[in-house]
Formats: C-alpha cells, structure tokens, sequence
C-alpha cells in the first residue's frame, strides 16, 4: 500500500523525537546541577562578554542565502525533468537547455556583481 | 493530461515574447561585461530597440486572422499554442501593442534624464523593464491560470526591484517594501482563489474551468462565490482600485519616476488584461440559471468596485500636495472609470466593451505618461515632486506647460482629448446597458476630478515666482510630444483608433475562447 | 485514494486566515514574510488536495503548486532583499515604522 | 518487507514496522558509537600514534565511556540564552538525520520505505538540519558561536545545491527518484554503476556531500582556531551529544546514499561474484566511502572560508550543470 | 445671397486667425497685440451684422445650414446573428453641423458685439497680452459654436470649450481672490455640463439612433443631430416612445422626466437659477471688467439658450408640466435677487444680483408657454446682454480710478467724470426697465405672457421689478451724487478706447428701446414656430 510508506516514515519522526527526548530525560535525572554565575556567564575566551551576543552579521551571508533558495528551488524544476526525461523528445533537451542557460546567466550575473565572492562586501 | 509540445513553428508565435528574453538576457551580459566608463545610456537605446522589434513582431501578427493556425491556414483552425494555455489573439496583440507602447515611451524618457546618484545601476534600470513587460505580455495572453499567474509575478516581482531601485533612498526602499509584501499578499489571495477554482472544475484551462462551473453541482455556488471574490480583491489589488489601494500612494512616491509611469500604465494595464479574461472567460455566461447567479453578482459586483475607486480616487486626490501622490489617486480613480465597461456587459446594443475598455487604455497610458515626463522635468529642475514644484511653469518653459494643459485636460476628460473620447465612449456604454447610477457616478467624480487636475494649472499659471527657463531633454520633450499629440489625435479623430480596434477584435474569436 | 477533502479545505484556510492575519498586523517585517509564505502554503495544500481529491482530480494541480513554490521563493527572497535595504537605510524592520510618506 | 508494504495497515504491520525501526536505531547508536572509535584509530594509525587503547579491550569502550560522561555531565544554558529555541536546536539538528534513513534500500528486499520520490524525500529533510545549526548558534547569543552557526548555514546551503544538482544525472539514467530503482538500473559489473558513467557528478557529489558533513577540509564552523568551538561552544552535555550524533548519523545517511547513488548498492561489482550475498557487498561499499570520509580527514587541510566559497559556486555549481547537459545529451545521441 | 458660403464656420472661426497670428507675435509687442486681438473680434462683427440683415424673417426653418460628418464610428461588427435582429451593424455618428434660427441670430450677433466691446474694455488688463488676447478669441469661438451648434454632441464642446479660456482668464487676470473665483466656475459649470452630458448622452443612446437602409445591410446610426432626436421623440410609433422594457431604445415617462430634470440642472447652474448662484456671484466679483462683461452678457445666456433649445423643446410636455415650477423659479430669483442686492456694499455685487433677478425674468418668459412669454424672454436675454456689459464696463472704467467699487467710498463722480457717471445713469434707467430703453421690452413682454396663465406670480414679481428701481438708483445715485472721496476729485473722464464701447452699448440699448421689432421680427417667426410645435406635440399623446 502506498500509504503504509508514509507510516514507516512516520515512524521514524516518532523514534527521532522519541531518542533524544527520553536522553535528555534520563540525563536529567542522572546529571548534577549546580548553576553558578561564572558558569552561565557566555563563552568569551574567558574575557568579560562585551555587547550583546546577537550581533548584525556580515550581508554576504543574506546574499547566500538568496542565492540558495533561486538555484535549490530551480531543481524542483530538474527532477521532474530528469525522471520523464527518457520518454521526452529531443524537444525536452532544447528545454532545458534553456532553462540551464537562463541559470547559468543568473550565475554569471551574481558572479559578475561579485556575490560570489566572500571577501568582496 | 494531453500536453502538446512546442513545435518550431510556434517560434514566429511566440516572437514577441522570445524577442524580450533574448534582448534582455544579451543586454544584461553587456552590462555585465562593458566597461565601467561606457555610458549605459547605450542600454537604454538597445532596450528601446528590442521593445521596438517585440512591437513590430506583435504588429505582423496582428490581424484580422491573426488566430488561424500559421502552419495550415485553409484549414481555418485556430492556433492552439501549448495546449491552449497561451492564446496569441487580437485581445492579447492590442493590449500587447499598447503595452509595449507605453514601455517605449517610457524608457525613451528615462534615457538621459535620470540622475545617476539617484539610482547607482543604470543599466539595470534599463533593462528590468524587459522582464516587467513581458509579465504583462504573458499575462495578456494567457489561456490558462498557470501562465495566467506565472507573467503575473514576472511583472509583479520585476517591478518590486524597479521601484526599490533607488538604493540609498529609504521612501524608495519603503514604498518597494510595501510593494512586495502587499503585492505577495495579494498574489496569495488570486492563488488561493485560483485553487478552488482549478479544485471545481479540475482543470487550469480558463475554458475549461468555465465549461465545468457551468455544469457543476449547485452546491458549490458558494464555492464559486469564494473564488471569485478572493480574485476580485486580488486583481482590485494589482489594478489599484479602491478599496484595495492603499499601497499604490506610497509605492508611487517612492519609485523613480519613470517606474511610477510604469506601475500606473503597465502594471494597471496587465492587471486589467487578466481581469477582463477571468470575467469573461469564466465567470461570464454562468449567469442565468438559478443555480449559478454568480455571473450577474460578479459583473454587479464590479460595478460597485468600479464606484469605490472613482470616488475615493478623486476624493483623496483633492488633499495631495506630491504631485505622485495626486497622479496615484487619479490613478486609483481612472481604475475605477477602466472597471466600468469590464462591468458593463454585452447586451444586444452593447457589444462593444471591449473597444471601449481598450480605447481609454490608450488614452490613459498616453496622457498619463505624458503627465509623468512633465513631472520628472520638474522633479529635475526642483528635486522634488510637490505641486508647488510647477509653479510659474508656464513662464519657465510655456511649451512644456502647455502640453501639460492639453495632457491635464485629457485626464480631466474635457474635450476634445483622447481621455474625453474615452470616458464618453464608456458612458455611452454604461447607459446603453441603462446602467445610470454608474454613469452618474462617474461623472459627478469627473468633474471632482477637475478640482485637482486643475490645481497643477493654477501652480502653472497662476502661481510665478521665477522666469529662469527649465531645459528639458530632447528624449523628454520627444516623449511629452509624442504622448500630447497622440492624446489630441485620439481627441480629433478617435473613429481612427476605435475604428481599428473594432476591426482587430472579434468577440466570439478573442474573447470567448475556442 | 477515497476520502474526504474538507480536512484539508478547513486546515488550509486556517493557515490562510493566520497568513493573512500575520501579514496586515505583525510588527516585525520578518514574520510578516513569514506569514505571506504561510499564505502560499495554504495554497499549495489546497492544489495539491484537489489535484487528489478534486473534482475531476488531475495532476494540473500539482504542476502549479510546483509553480506556486518557485514563485514563492522568488517573491521573498526579492522582499528580504529589499528588507535588508530598507535596514541598512533606517535601522529598523518595524513595519510601523514605515512612515515616511503620509499625508 | 516488500509484502507488508503492500498489505492493509494493521496493528500488526504497525508493530513490525516500529520494530525495525528501533532496530535500525540501535544499529546506527552502536555504528556511531565505533565509527567515532575507528575514526580515532585509524587517524592515530595515520599519524603514526595508538588512538584510544585504554578504555575495555583495544579501547573498544572508549566512546561507551564519552557517551556516558556525556550523560551525566551537568547541563548549562547560558543565562543569555534563548532558552527554549537553545533546547530545541540540537533536536531539530538530530530528527533529519535519522528520519533520512527511512528510505534508503540495504538490498533488494531489505529496505523500509519505499518512496517513489526517495530522493527529493532525502533532499529536502537534510536541508531542515541547517535551520538546528543556525538556531542553535544564534540562540546561544554568543559571538562565536552566531558566526560558527552563519558560516556553517552558509557552507551548507551552498553545498546544497551542488549536491542536489550532481544527482540529476543519476536519476535521468534511471528514470526514477525511487532508491531501489535507481539501485536496479546499476545491475551488473561494476562499469554499469554510476560512478563511471556519472564521473563527474560523482566527483561533485562526494566534495558536496564531505562539506555537507561539516568534514574535513571542510570543517570551517568548527575551525577550533578561529571559532573556539563553532555554532555548538556553549552546548555541554547531551545536548552537545546530539549535534555530534547527528553529525554522525549523517555520515551514515550520506555513505548509504553515495553507495545507492553511485556505487551499485547491493550489486557485485563483477557478475560471477553474485554468489556472495548482497549486503555484504553493500557493507563493504558502505565501510570503504565511511573509510574515505575519515581518510580525508586525515590527510587533508583545512580550506579558507573564501576558498570554500569560490568552489562551491564557481566550480561545482557549474560543474554539475554541465554534467546535467552531458547527460541529457548523451542519453539522447544515444537513444 | 450667403446661403452659398458657410458663414456660420466664418463667423465662429475667424478668431482663429487672430490667434494664429498672435502665436507668432513676440511678447514684446505690446501694443500690436492689443491692435490685433480688438480688430480679429471685427471680423466676425461685421460678417455676423450681414448675417443679421440677410437673414430670411419669414421662415421658421434653420437657416445657412452646414452639415458635415465629423465623428463616424463603427460600433460593433462581429454581434453573434446581428441579422436576426434587423440590423447588420451600428454606428455612432457626430457630425459638426451648425444652422441659426431665429432665436440663435440675436445671440450671435449680440456675442459678436460684446466680444467687441470687451476687447476694446481689455485696455484695463495690465500683463501678458498674448496670452489674454489667445484665451479671449478662443472663448469667443466656443460662444459662436453654442449658439450654433444643431448636434447634441458639437453643442457639449462648444459649451466646454468655454469653460477652460474663462477659467484661465478669471485666475489670471483676476482681483485678489481670482483663483478661489476661478476653481468655483470651474466646479459649479463643470458639474452643469457633466450633468448635461448625462442627459445628453442618453438621449443619443435612445432617441438619436436611426435606421439606415442599403440595398442589402441595413444599419442603425446613433447620433447626436437634434433633427434626428426632435424626430424620433415626437414620432409616436418609434422605438423611443413605442415598445416596452426589452427595447433597448424605448424611453420611458420616468427617464424623460429625468433627462428633462438634468437638463433644467444643467442650464440652471449657468442660467443661474438660484440655489445654484454662488459661483456667478464670485466670478462678478473678481474677474477682470471685460471678462465680466462677456460673462454677464453672454455666458449666462448660453444657460438660458439651452434651456429653451433642449429643455424645452424636447420635452415639451414635460416642461409644460412644470410650467408652475419654472414660473415659481423664476420669481425667487427676481425676489432673491432684488432683496440681496438691495442691501449689497459692493458695487459688483449689486450687479451680481441684478443679474440673478433679471435672469429670473427669462425663466418668467419661458414659463409663459405661449409667444409673447417666449419672446419677452428672448428680447430679456439680449437686453441684458447689452445692460450688463455696459454696467460692467463701467465698474471696470470706475476701478480703474478709484481702486474701489464699495459703495460707501464711492460718491459725487458726476462732479469729477461727468460722461461716464452720465452713461451709469443711462445703464441704470436700463436696467430698471424704464421704458424707452431696452430692459423695459423685455420685462414687459414676459409678463404680459406669463400674466394670462399665472396671475398672482406675475404680479409678486412685477413687485419684485419695482424693487430694482430702488437699488439700481440707491447704487446709481449713490456713485455718482452725494460726497465725493477727496482723493477721486481729481480722476480724469473716459478715454476715446473707453468711450467707443460706452456709447456703441448704449446705442443700442436705445435703438431696443424705441425699435424694438429690429430684434422681435427675426424672433417672430421662430418663436411661432416653436410656440406651435409646442402645443401639437403637448396635445398628441406619446411616451409612456
């Protein structure tokens, strides 16, 4: 039944949730407790934390991130394709060959910009 | 599902669409690959160009057969592209040509005249409008919901970047914010509309889909009213109509403005094409039985949206001070008089919504660029866009001022201009289909309307501070001419235009698919 | 496959409405996004529903929800790029604080 | 297997189900357990030392006994901590891991899920990982560790999209997302796997797949030496047990599914060696690329984040466009 | 001997050339600009007096008929079996036509005489003539097209075409409050004429189609041409007045009761009937003299002339109805307008309300219903036309000296200018009605009208007549007797520029007063005409 593939992954989720949920558990039963100041301090090398943690971060990491989710999505376009791909015609290659192209020049575009480049922002 | 391929022969079809992708993806590597020093308002020329090329490809298949299949055309079938979900009809062609009309205009005003501290990538600037208009070209061609949807966020997500395109500007990066999530929203909202649809008839095909609403079951009546009122808000959002207009003031504002142009014009534009299509390729002819009285609650529940919007449109304007802000709301305004032949059904001496609709489009597009292309002389030579900026205007630079007179009178609707032809012909319209209420509204906002257009001819007139002379450029001044002579020439002459559209449009071929 | 689809109807017009909700009254410009995919989400449910139990059930819907994703994904990665713009100019994602042009 | 998968759901199926579940657990606990162990030898092997010897036997007890203190090691959260989403993290970390494995085939009948899109299932849950990295880097509210979890996030879903794209071609040679028909399209010698066919997608998918893992020479969110500890230098405890876990089960999960993928799965790689059963030979694929995974790390330095960076999008990225052309073309010269 | 020339499009064109020369005049020169734009308003004064005197007295008809096809679209070509309904295709048809009957002839001359007179009043406009001299012969070719127009549509631009010159000449050349002034025209008149393209354009959709039959198509035309409409509504079996709810061209009681009730609105607002006066009243007050003069002689008029040409004659019945309603409007205003200008300080206010009065006295006129009404309404129009130009002149002439037009700061002129305070005698024994002059005719001619049918409000509003007596002499005498203001002891008395139209406007005023067949014998056969059409078309029985 197709439907009993989805139970296993189901239960999978379930044992997933479950090891670390009854690890924790056990472990705090089992471990020691004794918070004090020192020790909930936040790690700093040792040195006194300066300034809140959260900082404003670099915006190259947003542009990966934007990059990501153009090129991760395209390949929802791919495997469709890529499964039928035998019982299409030559057609479906022109397609795609399109539609790879336009990636690419969506590439060339960031890589032009210098989006591409860590130490470029 | 039968799904037919592309044949190579759908190539010439598809021209005018292939043209605008070819162009902007080589224009996009020239940027990419020319040198820093070299003037990019060379990209705005070859934009120009390929908008140009995409018209006369669009202008070869315009035609009275422009439907009939290319490759066997004794056969008299017609042309079914991509199984039938891309519809190259005369509907789609003249839409098509007035939108690529007005894109031309407009970057033929952007080329030159905008300042490069205001918007650092030129070159893009150029060229996003080729995207943004191809949305709008799929959009007017679509037969099908997903391709419908697909130009749609072209355009849509195209012009969010065009309008946050002012980088250091934070009322551009504002107004682009707001855009994109309210636009989104309402991309949500056509969507989720569009889901029960295709969820009732099982079918994208907008033929499709009015075939099976016609046939289905009573009790999805509400279904269907669901649907259509989630579309409706959706579309009202994109056309800027009210009360789904709040975001189209601020996001004008904050665009550059040849983007403002764009939105107001193109934008409007394409959202009208879906409209019209989803109206009469779904919902109209479900009217009459009992059990569907969807298509007469839709058409009058346009008609009421069409009220809103003229007369919250002309009545906010009269408050503006930012001359963008006052061409927004006469802009929220004219979606509202646009609204009215779509409401305006077909009845035995009413057959011509069409024409009509398309007419005051082109009017519309014409005198409002135009009205555009004043203020960015303005906002040039003042830095900003208040109407105070026009005062003395007259004195400055009287042959701008009096090309703005004759584009304010076409917007006013005073004859004998292009607009005035426009809202009389879809007067006649209303009350051929004795649809008075309407029509008075409309006029009685007209003649609101006079309160504010006329406002910029007293700064213009009335007003003199100073007689330094503006200069215009020649772009500019080519694009205020072009559009003010075609305002008066569809004032003096509109049997021409409408003559022409009439020829091209056949109801039962262009609208009613199949 | 036999079953009911209100489930799904209901469940996606829930998240629809708390889409909806989150998108025209959440401060942080953020969770605002997050609500418009949320939005589009609902939408996906609804296709990839009647795409099984329609109607006429067909894989049409399926093909759109695939579209619909894209889509999605393009609109807010061009609103967190915009956002992070209008971040770098004023400092704040507060969406009440976008003001600047009243009147 | 096969035959409850196609029977009526049941208490029973659902029992027997849950069974091999736990049994699958336990197996990948206990292969955690001595990779971690073997991964120490072998590198001590590598740089002429002993590796653990103390602990039981050999020091076969060793990660026994880490685990162990693991557990009973006091738990601290930062006082600055987002408590809630600092919990949830490691978790969010881990459940993908092990969810992954669901549809992955051990021979022709010994396979859990049978997912027609067992691909794109294994694709889009190992992505969720990166949202537990970056959570609990950012809800430790510590510098370090924000920097560790944005580096890694970054890392990740760059990688991400190489790897998803490299197995495109695998899946045009076979038609299918399913696992096991991806596996039976490979049937016969060992020319007829993937790798070779597949060469250069199968280049991109191991350098993807080892920066995936957070490995050497990609193991910049860890770099000890610029980072301290990375996204996970405030976790202590079981909690810290669990992001190394997951790490682990994915080594597991990517070792299995470069096998799948490319390697034959449970096929012997030349036809008269059939008569040896399938897992073994699938064992034996399996330990080679987990032994490869630790050999790199022992042989490799570490890369520089812009280095890292550059290959993912400048080389891979396009690398596994191009294979996805070669492919498509030649399967269709070829037709 | 001019039925073979178009003179009507002579007439109403020729300002055109002077404003095609004018554009190609440099600013700079002043004084030929002035030269040009006072003598292109000849041409047309001197074509429009040949006019007067060729036209044919003994015809009823329209006259020098021009008739061209301007708009002629194809409505729709593709209705799925159009044939089954009778037609093939429809059209929509606007035709610039342009003809003059007895009751247009005194209007275009007396435009053409004011236009005139105001250009050589323009001598008190100070700045920017080329522009003034431009928007002021365009306005004087929108005034000639109203009168002459005979399509609805044509009618609706010239009356437009009015609007947007007196707009810019109210707010540019106007007295401090120029621009409220100007917005207030603009909105109360553009309201007037949306209102009247209402009733306007459903009168093309349902009266003014008609069938057109070829050999094999026959087509039906929707156009604006009065002839058509007067047909097809007075025509009992056409579709306007036959056929029930599905035909799309049937007019029902109800409508024609409404389009005539949009068009009473619409000529009202510029008439001004009263509730619709305040704009008119702003405009007296702050427009430039010449302005004023061609406002208060002629744009009025344009209300009062489209009340009788559309109002009522296409709606016969129903105005006949209503015959009451418009007598009783007509009476507020006389009353209205007496009792506030009595109590006004302001010179130009006094007029303003003059004004109102006396254009209650036309729709006195009108409400008669019979010949004598009808052309006492008429002979009203012209004459204070010519009164109202003439006053303003004056006030224009006066502020001109003494920088006021307050009544209290004025006085004792007749010592200091004694031509002009004589000719604000003049104007004021005009416009009191005192007989001999020309505002006496009118008057007299409307209420022995009305006086058959409506005695009692004729009679309150012969009272309401008296009171123009007192404040017409209160302003008169007040100006010119009485204490003079010490600083305007020492004006100096009209120049020659001024003089011309003093004498020229009170000229005629005498020439009305004494002979006034000069004006009643071109009316007489018209407003016969139309007196008959009247009572034939209100005894046949038609609509629903």
């Amino acid at each position: 039944m197709y439907m009993n593939n989805y139970v296993i992954v189901a239960i999978f989720i379930g044992l997933g949730i479950f090891l670390p949920v009854a690890a924790l558990t056990i472990g705090r039963i089992l471990r020691p407790s004794k918070p004090v100041y020192e020790k909930l301090t936040t790690y700093e090398s040792g040195n006194e934390p300066v300034g809140v943690g959260q900082v404003r971060f670099n915006i190259r990491y947003y542009l990966f991130a934007l990059m990501f989710v153009i090129f991760d999505v395209e390949t929802v376009f791919l495997y469709p394709w890529a499964v039928a791909y035998k019982q299409l015609g030559l057609f479906a290659l022109v397609e795609m060959l399109i539609f790879v192209s336009l990636l690419v020049v969506g590439l060339i575009y960031a890589w032009r910009k210098k989006v591409l480049q860590w130490t470029s922002l | 599902m039968e799904q037919q391929g592309l044949q190579l022969s759908d190539l010439y079809t598809l021209a005018p669409e292939l043209t605008l992708v070819i162009a902007a993806i080589v224009i996009s590597l020239i940027d990419l690959f020319i040198p820093k020093q070299v003037n990019r308002s060379l990209l705005g020329w070859l934009t120009l160009a390929s908008i140009i090329v995409s018209g006369v490809f669009v202008s070869l298949q315009i035609g009275p057969t422009s439907l009939i299949d290319p490759a066997n055309p004794e056969s008299g079938e017609l042309l079914n592209l991509l199984g039938g979900s891309y519809r190259v009809d005369n509907f789609a062609n003249l839409l098509k040509l007035i939108l690529l009309g007005s894109t031309g205009l407009i970057i033929l005003m952007s080329i030159g005249s905008v300042k490069e501290e205001d918007i650092p990538h030129k070159g893009e600037f150029y060229y996003f409008f080729l995207p943004a208009v191809l949305g709008a070209m799929i959009t007017a061609s679509s037969g099908d919901l997903i391709t419908l949807f697909v130009g749609l966020e072209l355009l849509s997500i195209t012009s969010y970047i065009m309008v946050g395109m002012r980088k250091k500007d934070h009322k551009s990066n504002e107004g682009a914010f707001k855009y994109a999530i309210l636009g989104a929203v309402s991309s949500a909202t056509i969507l989720y509309g569009m889901s029960f649809l295709y969820g009732m008839s099982g079918s994208t095909n907008l033929m499709a889909i009015n075939a099976a609403l016609q046939q289905a079951d009573p009790s999805f009546s509400a279904l269907i009213y669901v649907s259509f009122f989630l579309l409706l808000a959706g579309f009202g959002f994109k056309i800027a109509a009210a009360p789904f207009h709040n975001w189209a003031p601020d996001v004008y504002q904050g665009a550059p403005t040849p983007v403002t142009a764009f939105l107001a014009v193109v934008s409007k534009a394409a959202g009208f094409a879906i409209l019209f299509r989803v109206m009469y390729g779904v919902f109209y002819g479900n009217s009459g039985t009992p059990e569907h009285p969807i298509g007469e609650d839709a058409f009058f529940s346009l008609s009421v949206l069409a009220a809103i919007a003229m007369i919250i449109g002309n009545v906010t304007a009269l408050r503006q001070k930012n001359a963008k802000r006052l061409l927004a709301y006469s802009g929220i305004a004219n979606a509202g008089y646009l609204l009215v032949p779509i409401a305006t059904q077909f009845s035995l001496v009413h057959y011509t919504n069409f024409s009509e609709f398309a007419y005051y489009l082109l009017a519309y597009a014409l005198m409002n660029i135009g009205a555009f292309a004043v203020l960015l002389i303005i906002e040039r030579s003042t830095g900003s866009s208040e109407i105070r900026g026009y005062a003395g205007l007259y004195y400055r630079a009287p042959w701008t001022a009096a090309a703005m007179v004759l584009l304010i009178l076409s917007l006013a609707g005073i004859p004998v201009t292009g607009g005035f032809f426009g809202k009389l012909f879809i007067l006649m319209g209303t009350l051929q289909n004795q649809t008075y209420w309407l029509a008075a509204i409309m006029l009685a906002t007209s003649v609101v309307s006079y309160y504010f257009y006329f406002s910029i001819i007293r700064q213009m007139f009335m007003r003199s501070d100073e007689s330094s002379p503006i200069r215009t450029t020649p772009t500019l001044g080519i694009t205020i001419w072009i559009c003010t002579i075609g305002t008066v020439a569809m004032g003096a002459y509109p049997q021409g235009v409408l003559g022409w559209i009439q020829d091209m449009f056949k109801l039962t071929r262009d609208l009613f698919i199949g | 496959m036999s079953g009911s689809i209100a489930p799904y109807l209901t469940l996606g017009a829930i998240l629809f409405c708390i889409g909806l909700y989150g998108a025209l009254s959440k401060k942080n410009a953020v969770i605002v996004l997050l609500s418009v995919e949320l939005m589009l989400n609902a939408v996906n449910l609804n296709l990839v529903a009647f795409s099984k139990l329609g109607v006429n059930p067909s894989l049409t819907g399926q093909i759109f929800s695939l579209f619909t994703i894209t889509v999605a994904a393009a609109e807010v990665a061009v609103g967190i790029a915009l956002l992070i713009s209008l971040f770098r100019n004023k400092g704040t994602v507060d969406v009440n604080e976008m003001d600047s042009m009243k009147h | 297997m096969e035959n409850l998968l196609n029977e009526q759901l049941s208490w029973w199926n659902f029992g027997v189900f849950s069974f091999w579940a736990v049994v699958l657990l336990v197996i990948v606990l206990g292969y955690v357990t001595y990779a971690i162990y073997f991964e120490r030898k072998i590198l001590g092997w590598m740089q002429l030392r002993h590796g653990p010897t103390r602990t039981g036997p050999l020091g076969l007890l060793q990660t026994v006994a880490d685990v162990a203190k693991l557990l009973i090691k006091e738990d601290t959260i930062p006082r600055k901590a987002e408590q809630t989403l600092f919990k949830l993290a490691p978790i969010i970390m881990f459940i993908p891991s092990f969810v992954v494995l669901a549809t992955i085939p051990y021979t022709s009948s010994w396979f859990f899920a049978d997912l027609n899109v067992g691909m794109l299932y294994y694709a889009a849950l190992s992505g969720i990982s990166t949202i537990g990295v970056v959570l609990g880097g950012w809800a430790s509210n510590n510098k370090y560790a924000l920097l560790g979890g944005m580096r890694s996030a970054a890392q990740m879903i760059s990688y991400e999209v190489p790897l998803v794209i490299s197995v495109t071609g695998v899946i045009m040679m076979s038609g299918s997302l399913n696992m096991r028909t991806i596996v039976a399209a490979q049937e016969g010698a060992f020319w007829h796997w993937n790798f070779l066919p597949q060469i250069v997608g199968f280049i991109v998918f191991i350098i993807a797949a080892v920066s995936e893992l957070n490995r050497t020479p990609f193991d910049l969110p860890e770099a000890e030496s610029e980072l301290v500890a990375g996204y996970h230098v405030e976790y202590s405890g079981f909690r810290f047990a669990f992001y190394m876990l997951g790490e682990y089960v994915y080594t597991f999960a990517i070792a299995c599914l470069t096998t799948v993928l490319f390697l034959g799965g449970w096929h012997a790689p030349l036809p008269f060696l059939d008569f040896i059963p399938g897992i073994i030979w699938y064992l034996l694929k399996f330990t080679l690329v987990v032994f490869f995974l630790i050999w790199l790390r022992g042989t490799l330095p570490r890369v520089r984040i812009d280095q890292l960076m550059s290959l993912g999008w400048k080389v891979l990225l396009p690398l596994s466009l191009v294979n996805v052309i070669i492919t498509a073309v030649v399967i269709e010269l070829t037709k | 001997m001019l039925a073979n020339i178009p003179i009507l499009s002579m007439i109403a064109f020729s300002p055109l050339l002077g404003v095609l020369v004018l554009l190609f005049m440099p600013k700079s020169q002043g004084r030929w600009i002035k030269v040009i734009g006072i003598a292109t308003t000849l041409i047309p004064l001197v074509l429009a007096t040949w006019l007067y005197i060729d036209f044919n007295q003994q015809s009823n008809n329209l006259q020098y008929g021009e008739h061209y096809d301007w708009i002629n679209v194809p409505l729709n070509k593709d209705v799925p079996n159009l044939e089954q309904y009778g037609f093939t295709s429809y059209y929509l048809k606007f035709s610039y036509s342009l003809a003059v009957d007895g009751l247009s002839l005194p209007m275009v001359f007396l435009t053409a005489l004011i236009a005139t007179m105001a250009a050589l009043a323009s001598v008190y406009i100070k700045k920017r003539w080329k522009l003034y001299f431009i928007l002021f012969l365009l306005l004087e070719v929108g005034m000639f097209g109203v009168f002459m127009s005979q399509d609805l549509f044509l009618f609706f631009v010239f009356f437009e075409a009015t609007l947007i010159p007196t707009f810019f000449l109210v707010g540019i050349w106007g007295y401090m409050n120029k621009e409220k002034a100007a917005n207030k025209f603009l909105l109360y008149n553009g309201l007037g004429s949306a209102v009247m393209l209402l009733a306007f354009l459903i009168l093309v959709v349902t009266a003014g189609f008609s069938q057109v039959q070829d050999q094999a198509s026959s087509s039906i035309y929707f156009s604006g041409n009065l002839g058509d409409i007067v047909t097809n509504l007075f025509t009992p079996d056409s579709a306007v007045n036959a056929g029930g709810e599905g035909n799309p061209f049937y007019m029902s009681g109800n409508l024609k009761w409404a389009v005539f009730i949009l068009l009473l609105i619409a000529f009202g607002i510029k008439l001004p009937i009263l509730p619709f006066h305040t704009w008119m009243l702003k405009v007296h007050m702050e427009a430039p003299p010449s302005i004023v003069m061609i406002h208060s002689g002629i744009l009025l008029k344009m209300g009062a002339y489209g009340l009788i040409r559309f109002g009522i004659l296409l709606f016969p019945a129903e105005a006949k109805e209503w015959a009451f309603v418009l007598a009783l409007l007509g009476l507020i205003n006389i009353v209205y307008g007496a009792i506030l200008a009595f109590v006004q300080k302001d010179f130009k206010l006094v007029l303003a309300y003059s004004s109102i009065s006396h254009m209650g006295v036309v729709l006195l006129g009108i409400a008669a219903f019979n010949q004598i009404g009808m052309e006492g309404a008429v002979f009203q129009m012209v004459s204070h036309g010519l009164i109202s130009a003439l006053m303003f002149l004056l006030v224009g002439s006066i502020y001109e000296r003494t920088q006021t037009t307050q009544l209290d700061k004025l006085g004792g002129l007749a010592g200091s200018v004694p031509f002009m305070s004589g000719i604000l005698l003049v104007a004021g024994m005009a416009s009191l009605g005192l007989p001999g002059l020309s505002g006496f005719v009118g008057e007299f001619l409307a209420f022995l009208g009305l006086f058959g049918s409506m005695k009692v409000v004729t009679v309150v509003s012969a009272l309401g007549i008296i009171l123009a007596a007192v404040y017409v002499l209160r302003a008169v005498l007040r100006i010119t007797y009485g204490p003079i203001n010490e600083a305007h002891r020492s004006i100096r008395d009209a120049r020659l520029i001024e003089a011309i139209p003093m004498i020229t406007l009170v000229a005629f005023i005498i020439l009305l007063g004494v002979y006034p067949a000069i004006v009643s014998q071109h009316l007489q056969q018209t407003v016969n005409g139309f007196d008959q059409f009247i009572q034939q078309v209100t005894s046949m029985k038609t609509g629903g």
